[in-house]
């Protein structure tokens, strides 16, 4: 489905990533790990092309959209969740959802969608009013999971979803990608948190320093001890 | 003496000479005026171009200094010499009284606020007329003496503003080469870092400010005594803190020559444009409207650093500065 | 009864700066530029209501249509010719920018009307109505309707429609903007042609109040300078609320002090409120320090 | 000892980035303090170095209390840090740069220079040295955060993330300047997410997570502590 | 250091532009008398310095037409003095760029300063046809002569039409008439506000309030609250155009009529005026320059004058300005004839010792300087009246056309 071929980023003469190739399968949950500053936001941004990357190809659906606008890659149904969640703060719950749907296929789909982030998540109906700079870290990052629905994402990219979330909560939100997952939606998962990243991804890319280190089946990954060293030094 | 230190002398020199060479009074006021904006323009750079507080109401020090100065004379026959020192003492309160709230805004808030206090001052002096004879301004009487600060022979103005400039560079120039610059040019990159450093941003920030404040008054002083004739409209308006301002930027803030290339640029742009376009009326500003904002976008950090390039390519053959970085990660790949 | 009539005028003068600096926040919120050149809009759009009326005999009312068209056309055209290409160089630079863009209008007008004061000339242009001993301008008490009106309507815009939400997004949190497939760089244009549209308004609400002149714009600007920070930067409304405090304290400050202090007063309260609260007095809070000036 | 942080809180509008950790350094030795991001880490230095105020808690220096003193104190009574996002002083050169922390213990600018040279050429930006800040690779810019702090003298060094974004080889190359530095006399506290690096030079370990000291000890008591491979690699739990 | 050679190459071309400005500068003695001037063209003061020039431009265009003096053409070297500063600037320069020795200006007090100084240190002559400030001629330079009635002057008209017709029309004693005064606070404004105030106190008149404010203002409701609250019988206003409507205009938007609104100069002579407010305008007083209005008897040449504006710039004059800078400089033409030079010292001498009468000349003033200040002490303002639209002039009686018009 989304096809990443060589590609190369550099910040003015900082370069980020070294001839990365990797390639996500439909309706897979693939998972990008890797310690701080391996890469990880640097390829999912390139992706997103709010980063333009200096050579390579990054192609959806068979589509190249390394030269595309970001709204461009939005609107093909390539959606990222950033890390941080980044939710708009001094706007409610409902009006951040409704933002998800900016874009033009997805306008459509509005109260469809709404719906199924509501049955989803139906602490965010409850709350709906609410400020989303007011609510807690776990509810945040359900809002910006819901909103990233709400663009009828066709590939759902979601970074740091563990970040400062208590593992309970990220238990039960890696649970929902499952279900998002089940229905048709590809997911990329971009984690610092591997032994739960792993258990629900198909596929894993493990990144250091801007390169691809180890790739591999998800379960076999877990039995790997190059990774148990990667995080632990063990 | 060290070779890199000849070249400013010879110039400094050479400009000395010039009312020797020329008697030119038309050429000595424009000359005069260069010198007094590059003397102003090198005072704020202290503070805007190295401390990167982008002042945009340095007009204040420029009139308050004209003022003291002007009303001590006036009003008790205080020679201007004297009220020369008074006028730097007030200029360096005033600037620490509104360093004390401004410098906690930062950036364009900063600038605002800079903007705000020299508003308040201008209409102050505007209001209070029993002190400052309001909107009238000052007149001093032309009775030329050495005393009064007042010189039949425009030599004199040009030989003491000259002097005064060349004291303010050598001030730069040292505060370039040590540890006030060095710090001041890390509170502009990054105030934070520059505290985990060592160092007292706040002192530095307000040291730069009075520096700054006092040679902006001191050039207020010479203002009022060259011109014999001021009123807060010409001394305190915001057109003359954008000048200031925008003397050193576009010659290149925060570098020591930058000011002095920026007022022999502007000044005389001034003058040119004024005398090009004697019948359209507006057409002199119009196209100074348009030059300037095609040089501030195409040379963001001012001409000198560009024209300093293109001396090195023409006349030296050293390294480009950036061309380790290729080489280095060739290796280190 | 000097002093409610004193409210009174204050209020509706408020609304004329609330209307000026509403569009001067606009641009301020999401283009994130101190815009000088923010007065030479509305002189220019007072020129244009001028020739309208001069050259087409029509009421200042009437070609207000017009005039919010062309300058949101105007302000599109400033945005992608002069603003964007300078988004990324250092605050000296736009500054300078926008500076040289106000001497070159400025300058431009004069060349054109040459420093005649224009105006215009309406049957209403003088007409009061008395409420309880109370006298009111009939073009203040016009302009201010149409400030309320346009803050509602700018209100239902930002809040209910999909492009106003996107606007405000802008000016929160950029990233999270394109990510939701905003086109960043046309929310600019946007709201630079709507910032400039609403100054044209402005103008037109003015002509038949003031006479224009080329350096008309300078001695709104820095009103609208201290009605913005009051009402807390890139906040949308508080420049209505910040507007109406600057009108009632520049009334209120004339007539208990002297006409002569206005803008010191004003000043000192701008300083004041720069100190204590950069946010705004209306701001909630954080939000403006999250639009990033 | 040369460190003691009491009981340190600090909340940021309710969200409690640190809260409560208490800890202590010794002089001549390297800690190291980890955690998964967004644990606290970087807040905690903050706080120790004086960039942000603590909630409640202290912090005592070579026996001295110095909770919520200002930076450029702490700077000038020995503490250095650097930052985990780099912040060089972009427009001016990588010598000038240092300088700056060399005049935290010097007046003399040829003095600064020549020890700024000396730090250049420990950590390896000699060759560098006339190039502007922003100019740097991120591997130099992370050398040169160090070079700047250490151009203060410090007696305790935070360092934060400094290997983060370099390649193996890069790393392996600063190590050595740790453990050297560390034999100057410079006390050394070190956040890194590099396991590798952490195990092999710190003499003890603090782990955080939510704001918390979840453990202490030795980098082998570390490495099985069950509470640390659980905030590290998560719950053993599988849903696939 | 190759920063420092940049600065040899400035200095060094600076030195070049003045060489070669010392030869421009040399070029002399030719077939023409030049007379520089200095006025505002631009900026915010470009409308009256724009009309007072066009002034001297026709007197010296009627005197090149009649064949100049002894024969030599007249020849005007322009410059724009926007401000202060810029006056500096372009005087020195015309005195040593171009070699002139007589100046004429400037509309302006703060030009007029400027201009003056400069011809001062310099030994030049600067003439004064416009601006009002006393001081100009206060210092007793060798330098200046004004040809222009000062502010006091105004003051004076001010304070007699008081006296003589106010008093009567309304039925009080002097001494309970209360006046008002509003002014704008630039130097212009401030003097004839402060002059009025001292003659008022010396003829016992009240004055209740005295109200100033920026000539920028955007607002003037406080002012005429003000002087709402204060109950005056009559309001001397000194404005520029912008200030002059807004008064007129908020008076009556707050509902507040002034019994007798008497202007000076400035903003209510305009018609720029009388466009804006319209009807507001009916029963304006103005004391200021001649105006055009008035009783051609008195003021020979008038008419003349206007056929020459109307055939020149196409349009009639926005205001007395012109008219007065236009006598004025007829008298400079006729001091230069009259010394046969253009030597400062006979320049002055022959116009020390000219003498005209009063309803003589096209603005009706006699000319007679005072030789310690340069001051024309037979000037005058006169008082006119906006009727039905036109600005007609109304008093003293040798020059009016029409009674004053006070509504009950």
């Amino acid at each position: 489905m989304l096809k990443i071929e060589q590609i190369n980023l550099s910040y003015g003469e900082i370069q980020v990533l070294w001839d990365m190739s990797l390639q996500i399968p439909e309706g897979q949950i693939v998972a990008l790990l890797g310690a701080n500053s391996a890469g990880k936001s640097s390829t999912i941004n390139a992706i997103s092309g709010i980063e333009k990357i200096s050579s390579g190809r990054i192609t959806f659906q068979g589509k190249d959209i390394s030269k595309m606008a970001p709204h461009e890659i939005v609107e093909l149904g390539v959606i990222q969740v950033p890390e941080g969640r980044k939710l708009f703060n001094f706007m409610t719950i409902e009006e951040n959802l409704l933002l998800g749907a900016y874009s033009k296929h997805a306008r459509k789909d509005i109260k469809k969608n709404i719906r199924r982030v509501y049955d989803m998540f139906p602490i965010l109906e409850e709350r709906k009013d609410q400020l989303a700079g007011d609510m807690s870290g776990g509810q945040q990052q359900m809002c910006a999971i819901g909103r990233g629905l709400m663009s009828n994402p066709k590939l759902l990219i979601i970074d740091e979803l563990s970040l400062g979330l208590a593992p309970i909560l990220v238990q039960e939100l890696l649970r929902t990608l499952t279900t998002i997952k089940d229905e048709g939606i590809t997911i990329m998962l971009v984690e610092q948190n591997v032994k739960q990243s792993l258990a629900i991804s198909n596929y894993a890319y493990v990144l250091e320093n801007g390169r691809v280190a180890i790739q591999g089946d998800a379960a076999q990954l877990t039995e790997d001890p190059h990774l148990k060293k990667a995080y632990l030094g063990m | 003496m060290s070779k890199k230190h000849i070249f400013p002398i010879l110039l400094a020199i050479c400009a000395a000479l010039y009312p020797v060479l020329s008697d030119d009074r038309y050429i000595m006021n424009i000359l005069i005026m260069i010198l007094l904006y590059a003397t102003i323009a090198s005072g704020w750079n202290i503070l805007g171009g190295y401390g990167g507080q982008l002042s945009l109401g340095h007009a204040l020090f420029f009139g308050l200094g004209a003022y003291t100065s002007t009303l001590l004379y006036l009003n008790f026959g205080l020679s201007p010499w004297v009220g020369m020192i008074i006028a730097v003492i007030v200029c360096i309160i005033a600037g620490m009284l509104i360093g004390i709230p401004t410098f906690k805004l930062r950036g364009p808030y900063f600038t605002l606020g800079t903007i705000a206090f020299a508003e308040v001052i201008r209409h102050v002096t505007l209001y209070w007329r029993d002190l400052t004879n309001g909107s009238m301004g000052l007149n001093i009487k032309y009775e030329p003496s050495f005393a009064a600060m007042i010189f039949k022979e425009y030599e004199y103005y040009y030989w003491l503003i000259l002097g005064l400039l060349v004291l303010t560079t050598l001030l730069v120039h040292w505060i370039d080469r040590n540890k006030m610059g060095y710090y001041l040019k890390a509170i502009r990159e990054d105030e934070d870092a520059a505290e985990t450093l060592g160092i007292n941003t706040s002192k530095y920030k307000m040291l730069a400010m009075m520096i700054s404040t006092g040679i902006t008054g001191l050039a207020g002083v010479f203002y009022a005594q060259f011109n014999l004739f001021f009123e807060p409209e010409s001394v305190f308006h915001m057109n003359i803190s954008t000048e200031i301002a925008l003397i050193a930027i576009i010659g290149g803030a925060g570098t020591v020559y930058g000011p002095i290339l920026g007022a022999f640029i502007i000044i005389p742009l001034n003058e040119i444009l004024r005398a090009s376009f004697p019948d359209i009326h507006g057409m002199n500003y119009f196209v100074y409207g348009i030059l300037l904002i095609v040089i501030v976008i195409l040379t963001p950090n001012g001409l000198l650093p560009i024209i300093t390039k293109w001396w090195d390519k023409i006349f030296r053959k050293k390294v480009s500065k950036t061309k380790g970085v290729t080489k280095y990660d060739l290796e280190s790949q | 009864m000097m002093i409610l009539q004193t409210l009174i005028s204050g209020i509706l003068l408020g609304g004329i700066y609330a209307l000026i600096s509403m569009g001067l926040n606009m641009i301020l919120g999401v283009v994130r530029i101190i815009n000088f050149a923010h007065g030479e809009f509305l002189m220019i759009a007072m020129y244009l209501s001028y020739i309208f009326y001069a050259w087409g005999g029509m009421d200042p009312y009437v070609s207000a249509i017009f005039i919010v068209i062309i300058l949101f056309v105007l302000g599109l055209i400033t945005q992608k010719g002069l603003i964007e290409p300078i988004l990324d160089k250092p605050a000296s630079t736009k500054i300078f920018a926008t500076l040289g863009l106000s001497i070159v209008l400025q300058n431009l007008a004069l060349m054109i009307f040459d420093a005649n004061y224009l105006s215009v000339t309406t049957p209403y242009q003088s007409s009061v109505v008395n409420l309880l001993g109370i006298a009111i301008s009939v073009p203040r008490l016009v302009s201010f309707g149409v400030v309320i009106a346009i803050v509602i309507l700018l209100y239902l815009f930002l809040q209910k429609t999909m492009v106003g939400r996107a606007i405000r997004a802008v000016s929160m949190q950029r990233q999270a903007a394109y990510l939701v497939g905003v086109n960043v760089k046309r929310i600019y244009l946007l709201a630079f042609g709507i910032g400039t549209a609403l100054v044209g308004l402005a103008g037109s609400m003015l002509m038949p109040i003031y006479s224009v002149y080329p350096t008309l714009g300078a001695s709104f600007v820095l009103i609208a300078f201290v009605v913005v920070v009051l009402g807390g930067m890139g906040n949308m409304f508080g420049a209505f609320y910040g507007g109406l405090m600057i009108g009632v304290i520049e009334s209120l400050a004339g007539v208990i002090f002297s006409p002569g202090l206005k803008e010191v007063i004003y000043f000192i309260i701008f300083i004041l409120v720069l100190l204590i609260k950069p946010t705004g007095i209306f701001s909630k809070g954080k939000g403006s320090e999250a639009v990033g000036l | 000892m040369i460190l003691k942080v009491n009981n340190v809180s600090k909340h940021f509008q309710g969200v409690k980035a640190v809260n409560g950790t208490s800890f202590h350094v010794e002089e001549k030795e390297i800690v190291g303090v980890i955690g998964p991001n967004g644990a606290g880490k970087t807040t905690l230095f903050n706080l120790i170095s004086g960039s942000l105020p603590v909630t409640s808690g202290t912090i005592e220096f070579k026996g001295e209390t110095i909770t919520n003193q200002k930076a450029y104190i702490l700077c000038k009574k020995g503490i250095g840090r650097t930052y985990q996002v780099v912040k060089p002083f972009g427009t001016i050169s990588v010598l000038e740069n240092v300088m700056v922390g060399a005049f935290n213990k010097h007046n003399s600018r040829d003095q600064a220079a020549k020890i700024s040279k000396e730090i250049l050429k420990q950590v390896g930006l000699y060759e560098k040295r006339d190039q502007i800040g922003n100019s740097l690779t991120l591997a130099d810019k992370k050398r040169l955060e160090v070079a700047k702090a250490l151009a203060t003298q410090p007696a305790l060094l935070l360092l934060d993330e400094v290997m983060a974004g370099l390649n193996p080889s890069e790393v392996k190359e600063i190590l050595p300047l740790i453990l050297q530095l560390r034999d100057e006399g410079i006390t050394i506290v070190i956040i890194e997410h590099l396991m590798e690096v952490v195990m092999t030079i710190c003499d003890r370990i603090v782990v955080v997570h939510h704001g918390e000291k979840i453990a202490e000890g030795t980098p082998k008591e570390i490495a099985n502590h069950p509470e640390v491979i659980k905030a590290y690699l998560g719950d053993e739990v599988s849903y696939a | 250091m190759k920063k420092k050679w940049m600065l040899v190459v400035v200095i060094c071309v600076a030195m070049v532009l003045a060489a070669c400005g010392d030869e421009t500068s040399a070029g002399e003695g030719s077939e023409e008398i030049k007379i520089g001037t200095v006025f505002p063209l631009t900026g915010s003061l470009a409308l009256l310095g724009g009309e007072s020039f066009r002034g001297v431009e026709l007197a010296v265009k009627e005197v090149n037409a009649n064949g100049g003096i002894d024969g030599k053409q007249v020849k005007l070297v322009n410059s724009d003095a926007v401000d202060a500063d810029a006056a500096q600037s372009e005087a020195t320069r015309l005195i040593n760029k171009e070699g002139i020795n007589l100046l004429v200006g400037s509309f302006s007090s703060g030009i007029s300063y400027a201009a003056s100084e400069v011809a001062e240190r310099n030994g030049a002559q600067y003439w004064e046809l416009g601006a009002v400030a006393d001081n100009v001629t206060d210092r007793n330079y060798q330098s200046i002569i004004r040809v222009n009635p000062p502010a006091s002057y105004f003051s004076v008209t001010h304070i007699n039409f008081i006296k003589n017709v106010v008093a009567e029309q309304i039925g009080k004693e002097l001494k309970d008439i209360k006046v008002a005064i509003t002014h704008e606070d630039s130097a212009y404004g401030t003097t004839i506000a402060k002059e009025a105030e001292k003659l008022a106190k010396e003829e016992g008149i009240d004055i209740v309030t005295t109200q100033s404010y920026s000539s920028t203002s955007n607002d003037l409701s406080s002012v005429i609250l003000n002087l709402k609250k204060a109950q005056p019988d009559l309001v001397i206003a000194v404005s520029y155009i912008n200030d002059a409507i807004l008064l007129s205009k908020q008076s009556e938007e707050l509902g507040y009529k002034i019994p007798i609104l008497v202007g000076s100069g400035g903003g209510h002579t305009l018609t720029d005026y009388q466009k804006s407010v319209g009807d507001l305008a009916n029963g304006v007083f103005n004391i200021d320059f001649p105006q055009y209005e008035i009783n051609t008897d008195f003021t020979p040449g008038l008419e003349e004058f206007m056929k020459l504006y109307e055939e020149q710039y196409g349009e009639k004059p926005q205001s007395g300005h012109s008219l007065s800078n236009y006598m004025g400089m007829k008298v400079m033409i006729q001091a230069i004839d009259d010394a046969g030079s253009v030597d400062v010292e006979k320049v002055r001498e022959a116009a020390m010792n000219i003498k005209i009468e009063k309803g003589t000349t096209a603005t009706g003033w006699g000319v007679e300087f005072d030789s310690e200040s340069g001051q024309n002490t037979a000037g005058e303002a006169y008082l006119t009246q906006w009727i039905d639209g036109e600005l007609l002039t109304v008093w003293p009686e040798e020059v009016s056309i029409h009674e004053p018009v006070f509504k009950k």
